[in-house]
């Protein structure tokens, strides 16, 4: 029995490990971040680092569909072209010039000279012609607004990317993608796209470095990164933060002012509060509660601080597939619309707004007419609302069967919408509150109840009519809410019907969507089809306008309400200007002035 | 300590009990006029929150819902640890092993895969939450009682009922039961705050129940708006926390009076 | 009696091993009965306008390679378990460039800094607190402390933690209320950790401090001519402090395998983020490899603490060779100790 | 070794100890004061023993912890005065007490395993009194525990003084416990019960260490309630009884010729071996009649995690209707372990119970089992303490559904009043007795289902001898009244022989020796026996030594 040094002072011990543990973690335990600012030496326009604040995400690749594809595109990598600050039209990016065919279905686009990668190598047109392969390939998954799916944005209308993409052609060549020579890129369309342009700026199109994308080492991390933005990534704490640091390689080098930015990954759904920023340790940042946007507002010096971007979001309402036909009666959806209060909906926040339709004002040349009534709220839509319940069979909602409101996650707006839907139309609505997994299951599950289901989307795509007509709320999106019950299991067959090849399957479910929906839906997806027709770009928005109007006639989504995007910034931040659309700013147009208040 | 306590939990359950007649509005009673409504607002006490609802209403109805679950919680983790522990503490063999070796991997396994599987298939409501917390709670129970049935029949008395030819079940339920429970209503009295505090965890990991009104809920809410709108955390949070530290101490008090009475008995 | 001390650890061993098995393997058998996948999911999260089948690709492709397609859930399980064995866990779905081994290796060492700061300062300031209590017994001192622990300790971290970062960072500006960016990030999270633990703490060695004073032993040592401070010293706090091992042990074990509220709340990138976001997003591979991990911490942590106790302990070493058992204590024994309950569990303190 | 000059003022005119009107108080939770010590006084002078006697809670203990001040929070002394070589004690500075303790007053615990902590070694434990004190350096105080310990007679001192005390053995521990006490040359040991915890064997190495040191020429205190173990060492005597002294004076004096009536039931309600031999036999010898239990070659080894302990071998035991098998031995001889075995709560490895020729082990067993009952050493442990004293008595009755409620409730009168108690007890419980009270409600239990044969396990060695002298009584009585046939188990050897018709020595699990009472305690055949009996300490002084009855 040895009465050895060890059984003295264990609390001593435990202690004194403590400490040399965190001084061994000590160099690693925060990442490699230095936390200082490189403060540049010349006037005040230079140097300096802001942070900002994002929401999380798992990697960077802005082919696939993430939070973090915004960031790449925000000073990472650059594309053909940039939009202007205000995001009403393009400026040139890593192509200074660009040429578009008398017909509007070819741009050719040359390189700037001497361009090239972090790493130093020339920035070619093979490069772009290798992303653009890469982003079509059908194994990568087919392109969608979803996360997870590839960002590839089918009204951009390349020629056959389409098809190349769901596996229906496999020759890359017959692609509308070209490089004719190192500094010249050709794009071949099938239509003309008044769009084309501004969808270039989309970070699906950003081009990735080839070598280092194809490289046995992780191409997302720091250390393996080679991009051609404004930045570089220099460090990545997964869940925690990142870090960009300027690249010296950069074409416009000399016109970026900051040397840093450091990014504060926030996690989706967590509770944000706006302490950091008013803490000072974060420079820009996107708020959202309605408390916390009234005492902004509230407040003489933080009201300054707010950069506010009206309606750009739209909260819906889509009713789930169910075997109970009550909702496939158009008076019922008609009656849920109209029963809605919008008002008190929208009033939980200063920032919301109640929606009369999908798309939102935001779009250039929007108007009230697509609208499905011309009184979407107040008391006589109500009293419609009522009226039309009452012919379906519910008089008073009496009779109605219980309906089931499906959330992934819980905010006052459910309770909103159960509660003016019970004072106006008298029916009982249950809140369904699941977590993530039983949510996807719940989406797409055939239901005995009847079931509505509640989306927001802060739609930072484009807004442009073929965006917001063709991409979001889609033909076939539409036409899928629209069949009925039995059509509902025959295309949910026909999806997982292992003996169709991909193009078969293609042409079965386009069958199924065409034969089996509502009257609606078909009208506007063929005049979705026909916006193709025509090389006129007035024409076209007019038939994009009339198939705008048959989907909110068709009421299969229903809108609920529109929302600001709100973001503050420090007064240091200058030069920051929220655009509407895709990635609402560019670091490399932003500059630090301290003396700024 | 205790015997206020002690009051201050009778007023509790009572206010539970009674809840529909003590709160003023109704849970989901909205005004959409008084939206975050600040504490001592005429007709709302305790302030309104984002849909204008009263939050005292709220709170008195969350905490009938939270009392609700930890107290089924409780009464199921306590039976199944009952059985459980009496079997292993006094039939001992196989079924302690049986026992500690569920023990040793229910101490490993990360409860809230648990609480995820059980709230992912049966929803959120109030069962598979009550489900989700008694899972996590039985193990300590029932090695609980395990110990004490140990300690128990190794006493005299148990021998002597033994020679008195008293059988297995007859002495596990005469006689170490009866005097097992001091102990388990002491931990029972710890648990009940430790129930409602995770029914607030699981609530804040998007894991709660969203069919009632719930403490998880408007803590969760209020922690979310902190910053702008502290009313709606400080309430809730005063609530939750007069209520665990009533029940704390009530469960010191019972301890303590176990303590006391075991010195006398020596 | 080496041999009987090494029989026992290896049976312990043995033990552990086998409950590890159990441990994954009702895990995974829970995975596959929570509904939606990982592939699912991504595409609902994005909170958009997807619908059935508009391009579900199986996104972790490297999944299918490792796993195999369409296989039986036994096979990919012995799968997994294989991988596990030689700490080559493959690709987190979620992370697909990244190995499940290489996110637990960036977590842990973030997680265990924390706990083990947390940890400490609990120690540092509960073991003065209870003895101090302890011998001031029945005083103002002693109860006025103990009431104010037990208010702290009334309240779940996550709470403590919004108010700590409401005066800190929102009100005074003098700690930064979220980030992971340097020392002085830690100071509110390793406060809010430590608040729970300190409150129990300080509970277990006052009762543990008052019961060793009524040993006799404590007697004899006075009526040996011991200064009260010797005494203490010597006789009191050591043989008080002991048993403390017992509950920090697994105390830190929980706080290691990380908490989550904490973690994210402060946005600090630590296991338990990963865990949750993992079990939340069907993340099989880094779900699976997380709560292996989880498991032999808690178990080895166990393991450990039995032993040092015998170390510490001459009468439990002693009996090594035949029944070394140190107090069978389980974090969820220990209020406090358990993050999935917000810092507190259903077992009175061990007074 | 010479004596390092004392640091407090030493009056050697001064008697050693004087103490007069000592009053020591305990607070009641109830805000009212238990005077515990009340009026004590006595003087001890250099190289004297003084023997404190007394029942429990006398005030023995306590009067000697007062004159350190080594008493419990709620405790204090109300009053007196306690001079050591003419320091004053009780008005001491609590840096001149501290100087007094361990150095001039060394003190002996009851138990050594609770007086001694656990997690340090014995050595360093002893050499804490002497570094204390400033009496010598680490070094030398680590050399002098070593040599002090060899002092006590602990062979291998060197090796023991690294040992902790749970390694050490009992006797062991007693005498490093004693080393501990003296290692600074005190003037005065006190002694609280020292050897209360132990065997006779080793009670009477304990107590020749003892009488060592006082013959030293230091003083002695020694409290204890075995007025054998106080003849043997002391001089004088105080005899206590609640908190007062009621006798005190030269020891033979005090017990040969008690003058107080307290004294003197203290005196006869002593047990001791010889007491029956002195009294002449039965006149009638009761015919010998076939055995009524028999235990048949008993072997029973209890396994625990890798280790195991032969507790009992190849016992066999013969009990006759209404005659008494006295079963005597050591802590640790397997006496406890035959009882359990006889009474079929522990399964027998081998060898069988057989209770009127039929097997208590077999399956059919149940109605077999029911004419043996158990009292247990610990009354109140073995009474349900959620059960009155009637209900207690009746269980048995209600386990086997005996019986209508009233006649049960009927019955349980009846043996309370058997058992000396009043019928009204039925209603009270357990905790509201006295232990002797709750002895008797255990046999009357044990009696309520009329049983052939009662298994007394140590009946009386949790009692006070006036206690005990009334449960033996009342074990007699009912004997004599019901013809029951015990099986006793005692390590008290006066009682086995009070009490027995037949007994069995017992070491180590076997039994070492048998026979007729008078054959055992008279003509001891086995060396152990003979151990046994040769370290009794006779009380009586009137009374022959054990050799003459031999």
């Amino acid at each position: 029995m040895r009465a050895g040094p060890l059984t003295r002072r264990p609390i001593g011990t435990v202690a004194a490990a403590a400490v040399v543990a965190l001084s061994l973690a000590g160099c690693s335990l925060f990442g490699d971040s230095d936390g200082d600012t490189g403060g540049g030496d010349g006037d005040a326009a230079t140097g300096g680092s802001i942070t900002v604040a994002a929401t999380n995400f798992a990697h960077i690749d802005p082919q696939s569909i993430t939070f973090g594809m915004w960031l790449v595109q925000m000073g990472l990598l650059e594309g053909l072209v940039l939009q202007t600050p205000d995001g009403t039209d393009v400026r040139p990016g890593v192509a200074d010039e660009w040429e578009v065919s008398e017909d509007g279905t070819t741009y050719t686009f040359h390189l700037r000279d001497g361009i090239v990668w972090s790493n130093g190598e020339p920035l070619t047109a093979d490069d772009f012609e290798w992303t653009y392969e890469r982003l079509l390939d059908p194994e990568r998954g087919a392109s969608g607004v979803t996360t997870g799916a590839s960002s590839y944005q089918v009204p951009l209308g390349i020629l056959n990317a389409e098809d190349y993409n769901t596996g229906v052609i496999t020759d890359f060549d017959q692609v509308g993608v070209e490089a004719v020579d190192e500094q010249t890129l050709e794009f071949t369309l099938d239509a003309p796209n008044p769009g084309f342009l501004m969808g270039l700026t989309y970070p699906s199109m950003l081009p990735l470095n080839p070598e280092a994308v194809e490289g046995e080492a992780d191409w997302q991390q720091p250390e393996n990164w080679v991009g051609n933005g404004p930045y570089n990534l220099a460090a990545w704490t997964a869940n925690s933060s990142m870090r960009f640091e300027r690249n010296p390689e950069y074409w416009d080098a000399e016109n970026v002012a900051l040397d840093e930015i450091n990014v504060q990954l926030v996690e989706q759904g967590a509770i944000t509060t706006t302490v950091p920023y008013e803490n000072g340790e974060v420079d820009i940042q996107a708020i959202g509660e309605p408390a916390e946007i009234s005492r902004f507002l509230a407040d003489p010096v933080l009201s300054e601080q707010m950069h506010v971007l009206e309606n750009a979001g739209t909260a819906y309402m889509i009713p789930l597939h169910s075997t109970n036909p009550v909702m496939e009666d158009p008076r019922v959806r008609t009656a849920l619309s109209l029963g809605l209060g919008r008002q008190e909906i929208a009033g939980i926040s200063e920032m919301t707004e109640p929606a009369s339709t999908l798309l939102s004002p935001i779009v250039p040349g929007w108007t009230e007419e697509i609208a499905a009534h011309e009184q979407m709220w107040g008391e006589a839509a109500v009293a419609e609302a009522q009226e039309l319940l009452a012919d379906a069979g519910y008089p008073g909602g009496e009779g109605f069967p219980p309906l089931t409101l499906l959330a992934g996650s819980d905010f006052p707006q459910l309770d909103a919408i159960i509660d003016t839907w019970g004072t106006n139309l008298g029916i009982e609505v249950t809140k369904d509150v699941v977590e993530v997994g039983v949510y996807v299951e719940r989406r797409y599950a055939m239901h005995d109840e009847n079931y509505v289901g509640l989306w927001y989307g802060s739609f930072s795509g484009i807004s442009t009519w073929p965006y917001q007509v063709e991409q979001l709320w889609s033909p076939d999106m539409l036409r899928q809410a629209g069949l009925d019950a039995a059509g509902y299991q025959q295309f949910v067959d026909a999806q997982v019907d292992e003996t169709l090849s991909p193009g078969d399957r293609t042409a079965a479910l386009e069958e199924i969507l065409a034969t089996s929906t509502t009257d609606e839906a078909q009208e506007f997806a063929e005049l979705v089809a026909a916006t193709r027709e025509t090389v006129d770009e007035a024409e076209q928005q007019e038939i994009f306008i009339e198939a705008a109007s048959v989907r909110e006639d068709a009421e299969l989504i229903i809108p609920v309400t529109w929302s600001h995007v709100v973001f503050v910034a420090q007064p240091r931040v200058q030069g920051l200007e929220i655009r509407a659309q895709a990635d609402r700013y560019y670091f490399k147009d932003l500059w630090v002035d301290d003396s700024a208040q | 300590m205790a015997f206020i306590s002690l009051w201050v939990v009778a007023l509790l359950v009572l206010v539970a009990i009674f809840a529909p007649l003590v709160a003023p509005y109704g849970t989901q009673e909205t005004d959409y006029g008084h939206q975050l409504a600040p504490i001592g607002s005429p007709g709302h006490l305790l302030g309104t929150d984002t849909l204008g609802r009263d939050i005292l209403s709220r709170l008195v109805f969350g905490f009938r819902t939270a009392l609700l679950v930890a107290f089924a919680a409780e009464v199921i983790s306590v039976l199944v640890a009952l059985v459980v522990g009496l079997l292993a503490g006094y039939r001992g063999g196989r079924a302690d092993g049986i026992l500690m070796a569920a023990t040793d991997i229910m101490y490993a396994f990360p409860t809230y895969l648990f609480a995820v599987l059980l709230v992912t298939v049966f929803g959120r409501s109030f069962w598979s939450v009550m489900a989700a917390i008694a899972v996590a709670g039985w193990v300590t129970q029932a090695r609980l009682i395990r110990a004490q049935v140990m300690t128990l029949k190794r006493r005299d008395y148990v021998e002597a009922a033994r020679s008195m030819d008293a059988q297995g079940p007859t002495i596990a339920m005469r006689y170490i039961l009866p005097n097992a429970l001091g102990p388990l209503l002491v931990t029972t009295s710890f648990a009940v705050p430790a129930a409602i505090t995770t029914e607030a965890g699981l609530s804040l990991l998007g894991l709660g129940i969203s069919d009632m009104p719930s403490w998880g809920a408007m803590i969760n809410e209020g922690v979310r708006y902190a910053s702008s709108a502290p009313h709606m955390i400080i309430s809730p949070a005063i609530a939750f926390a007069v209520t665990l530290l009533a029940f704390t101490w009530i469960g010191d008090g019972i301890r303590d009076a176990f303590d006391i009475t075991s010195e006398a008995r020596r | 009696m080496i041999v009987g001390y090494l029989e026992y650890v290896a049976r312990r061993l043995v033990r552990m091993v086998l409950s590890l098995v159990v441990v994954s393997a009702l895990a995974f058998t829970l995975l596959q009965l929570a509904p939606g996948s990982f592939a699912d999911i991504q595409r609902a999260n994005s909170g958009s306008t997807g619908m059935a089948g508009a391009g579900a690709q199986e996104v972790a492709g490297e999944f299918a390679t490792r796993y195999g397609d369409e296989v039986p859930a036994w096979q990919q399980y012995l799968v997994f378990m294989k991988g596990a064995l030689t700490w080559d866990l493959g690709p987190s779905y979620k992370y697909p460039a990244q190995s499940v081994e290489s996110i637990i290796a960036q977590g842990f060492p973030v997680s265990a800094a924390l706990a083990l700061l947390a940890t400490t300062l609990a120690l540092a300031i509960a073991i003065p607190i209870g003895v101090f209590a302890a011998l001031k017994q029945r005083t103002l001192w002693d109860s006025g402390s103990m009431f104010v622990l037990t208010l702290g300790h009334a309240l779940p971290n996550y709470l403590t933690a919004v108010f700590l970062v409401l005066v800190f960072a929102g009100a005074w500006h003098v700690l930064p209320a979220a980030g992971w960016n340097g020392p002085e990030n830690l100071v509110l999270p390793v406060v809010a950790l430590a608040i729970g633990p300190l409150a129990v703490l300080a509970r277990y060695v006052r009762s543990s401090m008052l019961d060793t004073l009524g040993e006799e032993y404590v007697t004899a040592a006075i009526a040996k001519g011991g200064r009260p401070g010797v005494v203490i010293r010597k006789h009191v706090l050591r043989n008080s402090l002991i048993p403390l091992v017992t509950v920090t042990g697994p105390m830190l074990a929980a706080l290691m395998t990380g908490t989550v509220f904490i973690e994210t709340m402060f946005r600090i990138p630590g296991l338990g983020l990963s865990f949750t976001q993992a079990a939340s997003s069907r993340d099989m591979p880094l779900l699976m490899g997380t709560t292996l991990f989880f498991a032999i911490i808690l178990m080895a942590t166990n393991l450990v603490v039995d032993l040092l106790y015998g170390l510490l302990d001459p009468r439990v070493r002693a009996e090594s060779g035949r029944k070394l058992r140190g107090p069978r204590i389980s974090r969820r024994d220990i209020p406090g100790a358990d993050p999935d309950q917000g810092g507190r569990s259903g077992v009175p303190s061990l007074g | 070794m010479s004596r390092s000059t004392s640091p407090v003022t030493i009056d050697p005119q001064a008697p050693l100890l004087e103490v007069s009107g000592l009053r020591t108080g305990f607070r009641r939770a109830d805000g009212g004061q238990f005077v515990a010590v009340d009026d004590v006084t006595f003087r001890l002078e250099q190289g004297q023993a003084l023997a404190i006697v007394g029942e429990s809670g006398s005030g023995k203990s306590v009067t000697i912890r007062s004159l350190l001040r080594l008493l419990p929070r709620t405790a204090s002394i109300l009053g007196g005065e306690a001079r050591l070589a003419g320091i004053d004690l009780i008005g001491a500075s609590d840096r001149t007490l501290r100087r007094v303790r361990g150095r001039e007053v060394g003190m002996v615990f009851q138990n050594a395993m609770e007086a001694l902590n656990p997690t340090i070694p014995v050595g360093r434990q002893l050499a804490e009194a002497l570094t204390w004190h400033g009496l010598c350096s680490r070094g030398e105080a680590r050399a002098r525990a070593i040599t002090t310990l060899g002092d006590v007679g602990i062979p291998e001192p060197e090796r023991r003084a690294r040992m902790y005390p749970f390694q050490l053995s009992g006797g062991m521990r007693q005498r490093a416990m004693i080393a501990m006490a003296i290692i600074a040359e005190p003037r005065l040991v006190v002694a609280d019960e020292p050897t209360t915890a132990l065997d006779v064997t080793v009670q009477a190495q304990v107590l020749d260490l003892l009488a060592e040191i006082k013959d030293r020429g230091t003083g002695l205190i020694m409290v204890t309630h075995d007025l054998g173990v106080a003849r043997r060492f002391c001089d004088d005597v105080l005899v206590m009884n609640q908190g007062k002294v009621v006798e005190s004076g030269r020891i033979d004096a005090v017990l040969d010729s008690p003058r107080e009536p307290y004294t003197r039931m203290l005196l006869e309600a002593t047990l001791e071996v010889g007491d029956v031999a002195a009294t002449p036999p039965e006149a009638v010898e009761a015919p010998v009649r076939e055995p009524l239990l028999v235990a048949e070659r008993l072997d029973k080894t209890f396994r625990s995690r890798g280790g195991q302990t032969h507790a009992v071998r190849d016992v066999s035991l013969a009990i006759r209707p209404g005659r008494t098998l006295g079963l005597v031995g050591e802590s640790g001889s397997g006496k406890s372990t035959v009882a359990r075995l006889v009474m079929g709560l522990h399964e027998p490895d081998s060898g069988r119970v057989l209770l009127d020729g039929q097997d208590v082990h077999g399956e059919e067993s149940r109605l077999q089992r029911r004419r043996m009952q158990m009292v247990f050493q610990n009354p109140y442990g073995s009474l349900l303490p959620h059960y009155t004293a009637g209900a207690n008595i009746t269980e048995s009755l209600r386990l086997q559904e005996i019986g209508t409620t009233g006649e049960r409730t009927e019955r349980a009168a009846e043996l309370l009043r058997l058992v000396g108690l009043s019928p009204d007890d039925a209603r009270r419980y357990p905790q509201q007795f006295s232990g002797g009270q709750q002895q008797r409600i255990a046999i009357a239990r044990a009696l309520a289902p009329e049983p052939d044969v009662l298994v007394c396990d140590e009946p009386t060695s949790a009692l006070d001898v006036s206690i005990q002298a009334q449960i033996l009584d009342l074990l007699g009585e009912i004997q004599e009244r019901l013809g029951v046939a015990y099986l006793l188990i005692s390590h008290n050897l006066a009682v086995v022989e009070r009490m027995s018709d037949e007994v069995a020595v017992m070491k180590d699990g076997a039994i070492v020796e048998r026979g007729e009472r008078r054959a055992i305690f008279g003509d001891p055949q086995h060396p152990y026996t003979h151990q046994l009996l040769d370290a009794i300490l006779p009380v009586r002084g009137s009374r022959m030594p054990r050799a003459a009855i031999a």
